[in-house]
């Protein structure tokens, strides 16, 4: 055997078994380089998505959405893009926006989205009459089972502990029922699935969704017969981005952080499978060079 | 050695100054948390200093943190709160008029035995206490499994193979459901323990392990954009909210 | 006309209703109530709800009464709603329990079960109820009280036969081979890679004079997976103490801590060396997720096992430990019930437990013919299982639903 | 003694809890609750055993000047102070009464600048160890490898713009060979079928390890020293 052969044969199973701090450099420059360059990936927006946005673009002036918080922070950044967007749309839509959770740890991103999105984008909405933080209560699909009969009586106070009943825009909530739509948040328990079970079925309330990747084939078959739509992970908010920059215009040069999430994933996925490719390529090759040089090894 | 020793020095102070400036810039919390996201991560470096800090203040911190909320949210209302709620009375009001609960010097009793651990001699009583933990998890997991996985899923695999729907025979779902079938039974049979892998049944059971891979391969694939949308989260703290480098 | 078209309801429903939990309506409901309907036109109030009937919730130990009641169909879009009242008398103090919308005719009175609470709902006991029809104008029209209705507990659960005859049927099994065990009767099972590899894995470890890391997972003792994995860990621990070499045990919970203890001394116990024991090689870490793992993660960059066993509950944190263990270069044996982490495991361990082969592996260890004889019964159980299936197929192609009801089980 | 009565608690344990839940009528219907939050209080006094080893640990570290002695330091001030801010609830603006995690006590403001950025970090390590393991797992190196390989690759391909570009001009009579329809097809059907059969046999495993464990002949976990 020549000296050259065990060289090049000392390349690949160097390659084969390359430091993989290698691919960590891969996949953080996937990330990051897509972030800080503000690039983003459109994405054409789908059925399911697009008769969620359709369904919210028909709703008429004044109409009443109750958007429910149901994750942390964990699923922050592929969630919090969809609420983004489907809040700015309500709002130009003039609909009033009630915000809840029945997840503890939505009752924090509650605030944290009226601080970001309502009070620094739209400061000339008022609290009380067009939006209103009503927090977190604990009791899961009990909870909603019994908001669907009676709201005040589960939320008698606000999130900041004011009087329900002083409330200008809760004046006439008696149920769920009052509501136009249901927007859940979070595809984990509870979430759009008893959002659905307790309140959209038997209420005949529509009810559209947001979830991570990781749930949404579990809720793909509630549409379109008890979800109005559903945006799945950040491809579903990616959609739905596109689909209101292109009927609201003035949105087109905001950055949309679902539409640079699906562009950094994007990258990754193709990084990860870039690496599993050449890994195999060598493996191939790595393989075939050493049944040449040892002829009868293994098979 | 001496240059792995004064490179040491140049990070510490690096790390000392950006500290430093940070603080002052963006202030104490966004600070911290940055620092740690940078700690944790220098891991996939190799194993080093600024790790060893991150993950000895993280196990620290996270043992008392369920210490406390073990003590505040369990102990407290549902063991003192239901023996004798008047002692509670200060802590937790809405509790204070509530009948106490006898049945529950149970789990106070179990609770010392298991404490009794920490005495050489009469440490093997506190094997009561495991007893009962153990006796729990058995009993209720029991039925809890047949009730919920094993009937739930026997019966969701009861499907017609040759599907028809409103517009005639339904080719699609017809090999969909006959793939479910097949699948869910060839697994079953790569789980028998008593039968050798042999003739007809070896068969079974290497169609099932192909099953068994498709199943592997596509649960990972599917994970991985949601691994990914979690660093993405982490990177956006560090380059927006700390660094503010993105517009 | 209205009123005798009223009373015909009423009739007709005490047929319909349950006979037993339904004593209601010897009078009339609709009385001067509905009459001032006639006497003030302007804005009349509401009409009176009727035909209040009550039944007990099957399958719970009581404490709770559906009430039922009726409204007449064009005077719904007068009303935003129902008040619904109960009593113990029908004269007595009537409480508000809560409201329904408009076009909801029922409500589930969920009673306290404790005694001084004030909306306690004794069992076996009457209670009277009255509905409050809420008009649009504000004005509200009381209903007949209807009653007396009373609750039960059950002794049986009926839906749960399907589970009572699964674990009548899966105890016998067991009995059985476990009795046939004892008797001596051989018994066959297939060799399980992720089994065959512990000897040479400890061995492996013993050559290289490095520790062997056990981890239980972040299961609390009230996962079964943890159970099993304390079986394991008894057989393994023994084989290291034989084998002299280091053991490390990290763990999750602390109740899991003072088992895995118990387990590992005795186990060095079995094997003659008691003196090798200390508490030190199990010990807690903290029972935040992550944070073990960070813990964890320092050990093996720290003490580099040779040996990394990782059975029991994992969840997100199995790839982190898994890759960080591959790292070190340790031969890796995983096992877990958690569907969504196996793959993790297939992909970054050299031998893993799929599911099922976790709660067989202490068997397989033990070699004991009592255990061996329980995976028999589990051989019958998915046997019975592919016959089930098969006849339920059957059953659809033929459109006989009825099978399949006959296995469902109705909580 | 020793071995006997513990034996004997197990069996009756589980058998009360399997009767129980047949059984809703008072007090069997609650046993399950009841037990289980017995079992919740129990674990409470096991963290002082927790606690306690932890602090152990440490100590003897830092005593015996153990390799990286001085970090024994950090894991002890942190678990003591928050410790402290927990059980005396410092800084709670509702003083004793308030909830342990009430935002503005020390406790809280300790756990959203330490513990939550620590923990996500620690999650997004995921990230990375996905691309590690996959180049050095998918190898077609046999069978079994290869259709893990393949599986996987399809589905990360139908989830990015690439698969659908890749797939594009396909007619639509053959629409299903589309890469999306197809990773979808793969997720809905043998993955399916995959995951009900593994769940069915955990299923079994759990039923069989139960019995076992309350008939007392898996018995490893009481030690088996019999004195």
């Amino acid at each position: 055997m020549s000296n050259g052969q065990t060289t090049s044969r000392y390349t690949i199973e160097r390659l084969q078994s390359i430091d993989r701090r290698i691919i960590f450099v891969f996949i953080a420059a996937a990330v990051i380089i897509p972030l800080l360059l503000g690039a983003s990936l459109k994405e054409e927006t789908t059925p399911i998505v697009r008769a969620l946005f359709d369904y919210v673009d028909h709703l008429p002036e004044g109409s009443r959405v109750l958007l429910s918080f149901d994750y942390g922070p964990t699923t922050a950044p592929e969630i919090q893009p969809m609420v983004d967007a489907v809040l700015r749309q309500c709002i130009e839509r003039k609909c009033k926006l009630y915000m809840m959770a029945v997840w503890a740890t939505g009752h924090n991103l509650v605030g944290q989205t009226i601080e970001e999105i309502l009070k620094s984008e739209y400061p000339q909405l008022q609290y009380g009459q067009d939006y209103v933080n009503l927090g977190y209560k604990a009791g899961s699909q009990g909870l909603i089972r019994l908001l669907v009969v009676d709201f005040k009586r589960m939320y008698s106070t606000d999130a900041a502990g004011t009087a329900i009943d002083s409330i200008p825009m809760m004046q006439n909530i008696g149920n769920l029922k009052n509501f136009d739509l249901i927007f859940s948040f979070g595809g984990g328990f509870p979430g759009i699935k008893e959002w659905i079970l307790y309140a959209g079925d038997p209420g005949h309330i529509p009810i559209g969704g947001g979830c991570t990747a990781v749930s949404a084939p579990l809720l793909y078959p509630y549409y379109p017969s008890q979800l109005v739509g559903l945006m799945g992970g950040a491809k579903g908010a990616a959609e739905y981005e596109n689909a209101l920059i292109q009927a609201y215009p003035k949105f087109s040069n905001m950055p949309m952080a679902g539409m640079s999430l699906m562009m950094s994933q994007t990258v990754s996925h193709i990084v990860i499978m870039f690496f599993v490719v050449l890994g195999n390529v060598l493996y191939f090759i790595g393989r075939n060079r050493n049944a040449s040089t040892k002829p009868g090894g293994e098979k | 050695m001496t240059t792995k020793r004064l490179t040491g020095h140049i990070v510490l102070g690096v790390v000392l100054l950006v500290c430093t400036l940070s603080i002052v810039v963006k202030g104490l919390l966004v600070t911290v948390g940055a620092l740690l996201t940078l700690f944790i991560f220098s891991f996939l470096y190799k194993d080093n200093p600024y790790y060893k800090f991150a993950e000895h203040l993280f196990v620290g911190v996270s043992a008392a943190y369920w210490m406390c909320m073990g003590f505040w949210g369990t102990m407290v209302p549902n063991l003192f709160g239901k023996l004798y709620p008047p002692m509670v009375g200060s802590v937790i009001p809405a509790l204070k008029d509530n009948p106490p609960e006898p049945f529950m010097v149970i789990p106070l009793f179990l609770g010392v035995l298991l404490l009794l651990r920490l005495s050489s001699k009469a440490g093997w009583i506190s094997r009561w206490a495991l007893a009962f933990i153990v006796g729990t998890t058995a009993g209720l997991n029991l039925v809890r499994y047949l009730r919920s996985d094993f009937i739930a899923q026997i019966s969701s695999t009861m499907i017609p193979l040759y599907a028809s729907g409103a517009a005639g025979f339904n080719l699609g779902e017809t090999i969909s459901n006959s793939v479910i079938f097949l699948g869910v039974m060839s697994g079953l049979i790569y789980f028998f323990f008593s039968k050798e892998h042999k003739g007809v049944f070896g068969t079974g059971a290497r169609t099932g392990i192909i099953v068994l891979m498709v199943t592997f391969g596509a649960s990972f694939g599917y994970t991985v954009m949601a691994r990914i949308s979690l660093l993405v989260g982490r990177m956006q703290f560090l380059f927006d909210d700390w660094l503010g480098l993105i517009r | 006309m209205r009123h005798l078209l009223r009373l015909f309801l009423i009739l007709l429903l005490a047929f319909v209703v349950d006979g037993q939990s339904v004593y209601s309506q010897e009078s009339d409901p609709v009385t001067s109530t509905a009459d001032s309907v006639a006497t003030e036109p302007v804005t009349p109030p509401p009409a009176s709800a009727f035909g209040l009937a009550g039944e007990d919730m099957p399958n719970d130990n009581g404490h709770k009464l559906r009430v039922k009641w009726q409204y007449p169909a064009e005077a719904v879009g007068d009303i935003t709603g129902f008040e619904i009242w109960r009593a113990t008398s029908p004269t007595g103090e009537f409480r508000m329990l809560g409201q329904a919308p408009n076009d909801y005719f029922e409500y589930l009175d969920i009673g306290n079960k404790e005694t001084p609470a004030p909306d306690f709902m004794a069992n076996n006991s009457d209670f009277f109820y009255k509905v409050v029809a809420i008009g649009k104008n504000g004005l509200r029209t009381e209903s007949e009280p209807g009653g007396p209705f009373r609750t039960y507990g059950q002794w049986f659960h009926r839906g749960k036969t399907p589970v009572l005859v699964g674990v009548v049927l899966f105890g016998c099994f067991t009995f059985y081979f476990i009795r046939a065990a004892k008797k001596g009767k051989e018994l066959y099972v297939r060799p399980l890679a992720g089994i065959e590899a512990v000897d040479e894995a400890i061995g492996r470890a013993t050559e290289m004079g490095k520790p062997t890391l056990y981890i239980l997972g972040i299961g609390t003792a009230s996962e079964i997976a943890t159970i099993a994995s304390f079986a394991i860990l008894g057989r393994v621990a023994k084989k290291i103490a034989e084998y002299q070499t280091q053991l490390i045990v990290p763990c999750y919970d602390a109740i899991v801590m003072s088992i895995a203890q118990d387990v590992v001394r005795s186990s060095y116990l079995q094997a003659g060396r008691p003196d090798q024991y200390s508490d030190d090689m199990v010990y807690f870490v903290t029972n935040a997720q992550f944070a073990y793992v960070a813990g964890v993660n320092g050990i093996m960059m720290r003490q580099r096992p040779a040996t990394n066993f990782y059975l029991g509950y994992f969840a997100a944190e199995s790839l982190i430990l898994a890759e960080t263990g591959n790292s070190i270069g340790a031969i890796q044996i995983a096992g877990t019930d958690q569907i969504t982490q196996i793959p993790f495991f297939v992909v970054a361990c050299d031998y893993t437990l799929i599911g099922e082969e976790l709660y067989a592996a202490s068997a397989y260890l033990g070699r004991d013919p009592l255990l061996l004889g329980s995976l028999k019964a589990e051989d019958w159980g998915k046997g019975i299982v592919m016959a089930l299936i098969v006849v339920g197929v059957v059953a659809t192609i033929f459109g006989w639903d009825g099978f399949r009801e006959l296995i469902r089980v109705n909580l | 003694m020793k071995r006997t009565v513990p034996l004997l608690i197990t069996l009756v344990v589980g058998a009360a809890l399997i009767i129980a839940d047949f059984v809703p009528h008072r007090p069997f219907g609650t046993l399950g609750d009841d037990f289980s939050l017995y079992f919740d209080i129990i674990a409470v006094f096991a963290f002082i055993l927790g606690g306690g080893n932890l602090v152990r640990v440490h100590i003897m570290k830092l005593s015996k000047k153990r390799k990286d002695w001085p970090f024994s330091i950090v894991t002890l001030a942190g678990f003591f102070i928050m410790l402290a801010a927990g059980l005396l609830k410092i800084g709670n603006p509702d003083d004793i009464k308030g909830d342990v995690a009430a935002l503005g006590s020390l406790f809280s403001d300790l756990y959203i600048s330490i513990f939550t950025p620590l923990q996500a970090s620690m999650f997004a390590l995921l990230a990375f160890f996905v691309g590690s393991a996959s180049y050095r797992a998918f190898r077609a190196k046999n069978k079994e490898a290869t259709i893990l390989l393949v599986s996987a690759f399809l589905i990360l391909l139908g989830r990015t713009p690439l698969g659908l570009w890749l797939t594009e001009g396909i007619p639509d009579s053959i629409s299903f060979l589309e890469l999306p329809n197809l990773a979808n097809w793969i997720l809905d059907v043998p993955n399916l079928a995959g995951q009900r059969a593994i769940m069915i046999g955990i299923a079994l495993g759990v039923i069989s390890m139960s019995l076992r464990v309350i008939l007392g002949v898996e018995r490893t976990y009481l030690g088996q020293d019999n004195d």
